[in-house]
């Protein structure tokens, strides 16, 4: 166990450079339009940037007994995404649901047609 | 010779005490306080329920007051009753430690209880909420009660049991007694394990929920709100997340102490042992899969039928931990003392609990009973029948070890017979009037189920009869100056291994372990 | 009032009557779960009593007669065959439930709106009524609910069917009715004070009665204005939040309203002539009179001017 | 600098290395309730992306994407300070320590205070969080956005302020000494903490500039 094992200081300064470069490939790669993979890609760059951070500066490729925590949230958390947005995706699949154009009340002055193209894209559900 | 209560007098030594054995003791107080409180307004809610119109509240009010016990019962009595009371007095002691291992964090998280219940409290005296304990958006959002401030303190509550799970899994892991390995744990200890994981990675997304609630409710960003863009199905997604796991939260510990009390009373060794550890985990984890079951009228049809799915698979562990029980009374050598009457209760309980659960999980039924009186009998038979039973079956327990003071056991049968009989009578009515289709959260009824209500409020009576006699009797036992011996059960776990009130520092010598928890009938080395 | 078929009198002994035309399996499905939870409960119950009896303490530390720890051919059986069990369950449930989810082709559709604290249907011919949910019998009917507040539910006890119904959005719910009569509806989902008083009829009527109910037209000239004023206060649900006796409910009373001096919430003052009584009944959050809360929905499309004229008379009659 | 002071070991704990390792599985656990805690808020932004996708694409072209790019940059950096930090303290070399413990501090003061400087520009343009939102804009949910934009962005700033209330609670410790080689726990886990707060800013900033 890492206790009194301490990493030294090449890790750091390498994961240091690591992500100096990888914030530049972020903002670079989003500058290009790649349709539909732009959120994959930022997304998986931004994992890579954790991954390094959590491995190297947080330590956790020495560790074997806390990782269960880490993959213990990160299941809980996808999961939380996964089922809320089968709810979400699925809607109007059986029983056909409409969503109302947003009726807005005061809060927000209407700018442009009620009508707008999102929840055009639910009524064609 | 000096105890842990007689270690020190006054009142500051008790509330800045970093003894996991005073801390114990203190949030049993404060369990007592709030069960006290939601128990009460349970009463007021069952008297004004005799007939259709107003006896004693207005319908505002009724609506403020089935909110104040709910949220009473469930944040400040049911989530820490196990964990905070018993768990945090026994787990030291049954892994053979001294202390949990963050003692002042401890002490913090019962600081920040009382803070949460603080804020719980006054929330009430400023007109409290009537949006009932799930605060649904957009009606928790638009009403003109003191929402803010109890979730203020239902958020704030949130922390200590956070805090109380992370003490739990570091003491667990790592001051186990020397000898003590993961198999040779108590199963209180494992259920508690499993609990805290459940705290640690659910609450949270309580956190969350409540603060987006908040913010929603104050600046009205417009995410939960439907008529600025949000959707409300959201919120219930958001807040179910925490609140199914919240119920294993409650039934864990329940479990685990019915592992104790079964293998003491009958003097043999637990059945299947590996098997019950195992389904706690299980538990645990699937409980983060099937919260959609209480969306069922509400999301789409294929979440629903998921959820529907994988609520049967939670229920496949809970009926191993039952078949268990009863294979470990086979051939037992039974002594029907208070701690396994309530131990009998709690099988026959959660038993029927879990089966109206399974009517539940089946959709086209659930269709028919959501939101109705069979889903309110179904919680009570689960957390009441199950949870309840469990704290006062632990509780009669490991009485003589807390006080070193025995209660009288004549009294406890009466209060045992008192607390069933009335149980069973106020909520087993409501199976019947729910799936006849009487709707829940009424303030009036339509004249036919009024018997049900009449039998049901009589029931409620002989409940609150029922607690005041055990009251009175524990009161009457801490009184008594006889003391009681150090093993009266003769069970073999550490904890029974010191004296009665144990001292400040429980053990002198750490206790090295060589065999497992129950192993009655094993001649000691 | 209208004869609603009991809940608790006619159907079986947990259920109330089944009068679904295509949800007949129901009832089936919950008694076979209950029978099968009885047996268990009934045979877990034998083998605890009979293991207490046997097995009764006698002497204060005698052990157990035989330490068993584990026996996996028995803990193997008791998973599985619960399993098995729960998965049939799931596989029926689910079957009734898509039955109960999709709506067939030729369904009548009616719109429902939800709003604090009553229902309010619009027919296929655009009348409109309150509370009252008139459908022919063996005819398919779909539901367009939405709400116009908070979250409710709209819940046919008889008919097996629930949903929520949701603000800004419109959800759909279908069912046919096989049975004449008059059934309960309720609304199962918390929405502030009158949640329990959010209650509907069914009235499940042959096909010619449901025409001649569309083209009734609510007024009759018949009787005097006040007179009709006085139906409309029940028919339309204003009872439940005015009271005609002076006592002041969630909205304020009629009694001695007419040509009343009314202060409003931003402090301003006007007579409450016919002018106001109007306005206020087809726009209620204009004047907010102070002391009250801003729940009153419009009843603008809900009541033709004849109707107001009566109701305005009404008060007048009451304010004499 | 005053002299390291002694320290003696609880009495419930038979070993340093045990001890050490508690409160890092203590800490770890509570890394799991704070990715739990900023996952809520993620569910939040992947719903209403979904909802409404060409708002959020329009709305993040009028984010300043240049100040949330240093901003990162800063982090990245104090990131490493603050890991460099808790190498030198384990090296005893309490002066380096305490040098990197006050640069971390400085850089997420400098981020704090780009910060205001976004949260001003937002709020000339009007783009005020919810009730008050009387911004312009091609979408008529736009106010959805800068809702969730305040309300993610706000709750990591506080998760700052209380990371920089525990490194000023750490340079006082390295300061009086009572943190040292045989004692650096309390720098590893505030060290961890930092960590997780600069890891959800790296999430952050592609999420809501750069999409």
């Amino acid at each position: 166990m890492s206790g009194h094992f301490i990493i030294p200081k090449k890790y750091y300064q390498f994961t240091f450079i690591a992500l100096l470069i990888l914030t530049i490939f972020t903002v670079l790669i989003s500058r290009v339009d790649l349709g539909v993979l732009n959120t994959p890609v930022a997304i998986g760059v931004a994992t890579v940037k954790a991954g390094l951070v959590g491995a190297f500066f947080m330590g956790l490729r020495w560790e074997r007994a806390n990782l269960i925590f880490v993959f213990g949230a990160i299941a809980a958390m996808v999961l939380f995404f996964l089922f809320t947005f089968i709810d979400l995706a699925y809607r109007g699949a059986i029983t056909d649901e409409v969503s109302q154009p947003y009726g807005y009340k005061s809060p927000v002055k209407v700018t442009e047609k009620l009508h707008h193209s999102s929840s055009e894209k639910m009524d064609r559900h | 010779m000096k105890n842990f209560i007689t270690e020190k007098k006054g009142i500051l030594s008790w509330l800045f005490t970093l003894d996991h054995k005073r801390i114990g003791i203190m949030y049993l107080v404060s369990i007592f306080a709030a069960f006290a409180l939601g128990g009460f307004a349970a009463l007021i809610l069952r008297f004004e329920l005799l007939s259709p119109d107003k006896i004693l509240l207005t319908a505002k009010q009724y609506n403020q007051m089935f909110t104040l016990h709910g949220a009473v019962m469930v944040f400040l009595f049911i989530v820490p009753s196990i964990p905070a009371t018993l768990g945090n007095f026994f787990l030291p002691l049954q892994l053979g430690a001294n202390d949990v291992a963050f003692p002042r964090l401890n002490l913090a998280s019962y600081h920040i209880y009382l803070l949460g219940a603080l804020f719980c409290v006054a929330s009430i005296i400023l007109g409290s909420v009537d949006t009932g304990w799930t605060f649904y958006t957009p009606y928790s959002t638009s009403t003109d009660t003191a929402v803010i401030m109890m979730v203020t303190g239902v958020f704030i509550l949130g922390f200590s049991s956070i805090l109380t799970g992370v003490n739990f899994i570091s003491t667990i892991h790592y001051l186990r007694a020397p000898g003590m390995t993961w198999f040779r744990m108590p199963l209180f200890v494992w259920s508690l394990y499993a609990t805290s994981i459940i705290q640690v990675l659910a609450t949270p997304v309580l956190a969350i929920t409540l603060v987006l609630l908040m913010i929603e409710r104050v600046w009205g960003i417009g995410i939960f709100d439907p008529a600025i863009g949000g959707d409300p199905v959201l919120f219930q997604h958001f807040f179910w997340f925490y609140s199914h796991p919240a119920v294993y939260i409650m039934i864990l510990p329940a479990m685990g102490i019915m592992n104790e009390v079964v293998t003491t009373f009958c003097r043999k060794n637990i059945f299947g042992y590996a098997a019950i550890a195992y389904s706690s985990i299980a538990i645990a984890i699937i409980s983060f899969l099937v919260w959609g079951h209480h969306l069922f009228t509400s999301e789409s049809e294929v979440a629903a039928t998921i959820f529907s799915f994988l609520t049967f698979l939670v229920a496949i562990p809970s009926g191993i931990k039952v078949f268990n029980w009863i294979a470990t009374m086979y051939k037992g050598s039974i002594d029907l003392k208070a701690p396994f009457l309530y131990f009998l209760g709690f099988m026959f309980l959660f038993v029927i609990g879990g089966f109206t659960g399974i009517f539940l999980g089946a959709l086209a039924i659930d269709i028919h009973l959501h939101d109705t009186y069979f889903v309110v009998a179904h919680f009570h038979y689960v957390m009441f029948g199950g949870t309840l039973y469990a704290f006062l079956s632990g509780m009669h327990y490991w009485w003589p070890k807390m006080f070193g003071r025995m209660y009288s056991e004549f009294m406890a049968k009466i209060a045992f017979w008192l607390i069933f009989i009335g149980f069973n009578m106020t909520f087993f009515v409501q199976f019947i009037m729910g799936s006849k289709g009487m709707p829940r959260r009424y303030y009036s009824y339509i004249e036919e189920f009024q018997i049900y209500h009449q039998i049901s409020t009589v029931g409620s009576w002989l409940l609150g009869v029922g607690f005041i006699v055990m009251l009175v009797y524990l009161i009457q036992s801490l009184r008594s100056k006889e003391q009681a011996p150090d093993n009266p059960w003769g069970a073999l776990t550490l904890e029974w291994t010191i004296p009665s009130p144990p001292q400040y520092h429980a053990f002198e010598k750490t206790p090295v372990v060589d065999k497992g928890p129950y192993e009655f009938g094993v001649e000691k080395p | 009032m209208n004869n609603i078929q009991s809940l608790t009198k006619k159907g079986s002994f947990y259920l109330p009557e089944n009068i679904s035309a295509n949800l007949g399996q129901f009832d089936i499905l919950f008694y076979v779960i209950f029978w099968l939870s009885v047996i268990l409960f009934v045979g877990l119950l034998i083998f605890g009593f009979f293991f207490i009896i046997s097995g009764k303490r006698q002497q204060d530390d005698q052990l157990a007669k035989k330490q068993i720890t584990h026996n996996v051919k028995l803990e193997v059986i008791w998973t599985v065959i619960p399993t098995l069990i729960v998965i049939i369950i799931f596989f029926w449930g689910f079957k009734e439930y898509l039955i109960m989810r999709t709506t067939a082709p030729n369904a009548l559709e009616i719109y429902v709106s939800g709003k604090k604290w009553f229902w309010e249907f619009t027919y296929p011919n655009g009348k409109k009524a309150i509370d009252e949910l008139v459908v022919p019998v063996n005819q398919p009917i779909k539901l367009i609910m939405s709400s116009t507040d908070v979250l409710h539910s709209f819940y046919l006890p008889n008919l097996r069917v629930k949903r929520d119904v949701i603000p800004n959005r419109y959800t759909v719910m279908s069912f046919e009715s096989a049975k004449l009569g008059n059934y309960n509806i309720f609304c199962t989902e918390y929405c502030g004070d009158q949640h329990s008083n959010m209650k509907a009829i069914l009235k499940v009527v042959d096909s010619d009665d449901y025409t001649s109910f569309l083209n009734e037209v609510d007024f009759d000239e018949s009787i005097p204005l006040s007179e009709a004023g006085a139906n409309i206060y029940v028919k339309k649900g204003c009872n439940a939040c005015h009271s005609v006796d002076g006592s002041n409910m969630i909205g304020p009373t009629w009694k001695g309203l007419y040509n009343k001096n009314r202060e409003f919430a931003d402090g301003t003052y006007a007579k409450a002539d016919e002018v106001y009584l109007k306005e206020s009944i087809l726009y209620p959050q204009r004047k907010i009179v102070k002391g009250y809360q801003n729940v009153m929905p419009s009843y603008q499309g809900l009541l033709v001017d004849k109707e107001i004229d009566a109701i305005i008379e009404y008060i007048k009659e009451l304010s004499k | 600098m005053q002299q390291i002071q002694k320290r003696k070991l609880p009495h419930y704990f038979n070993n340093a290395h045990q001890e050490f390792e508690a409160a890092k599985l203590g800490m770890w656990a509570f890394m799991a309730q704070e990715i739990l805690f900023f996952s809520g808020l993620f569910v939040a932004y992947g719903v209403f992306r979904y909802f409404n996708p060409e708002m959020f694409i329009y709305a993040s072209r009028l984010l300043d994407w240049k100040l949330g790019f240093i901003n990162t940059i800063f982090l990245i950096i104090s990131s490493f300070t603050m890991v460099m930090s808790v190498y030198h303290i384990q090296h005893n070399n309490r002066t380096k320590s305490l040098v990197n413990l006050t640069a971390t501090f400085f850089l997420a003061a400098v981020f704090l205070i780009i910060k205001t400087f976004e949260y001003k520009a937002k709020f000339d343009h009007g783009y005020y969080p919810g009730m008050l939102f009387s911004g312009e804009g091609a979408f008529s949910s736009l106010h959805i956005f800068f809702g969730l934009y305040f309300t993610i962005t706000g709750l990591h700033a506080l998760h700052i302020i209380v990371g920089m209330v525990l490194i000023a609670w750490l340079m006082v410790r390295v300061w009086n000494g009572t943190v040292s080689a045989e004692y650096f726990t309390p720098v590893e886990m505030v060290g961890l903490y930092w960590h997780f707060v600069d890891v959800v800013w790296i999430f952050l900033f592609p999420l809501l500039y750069l999409l």
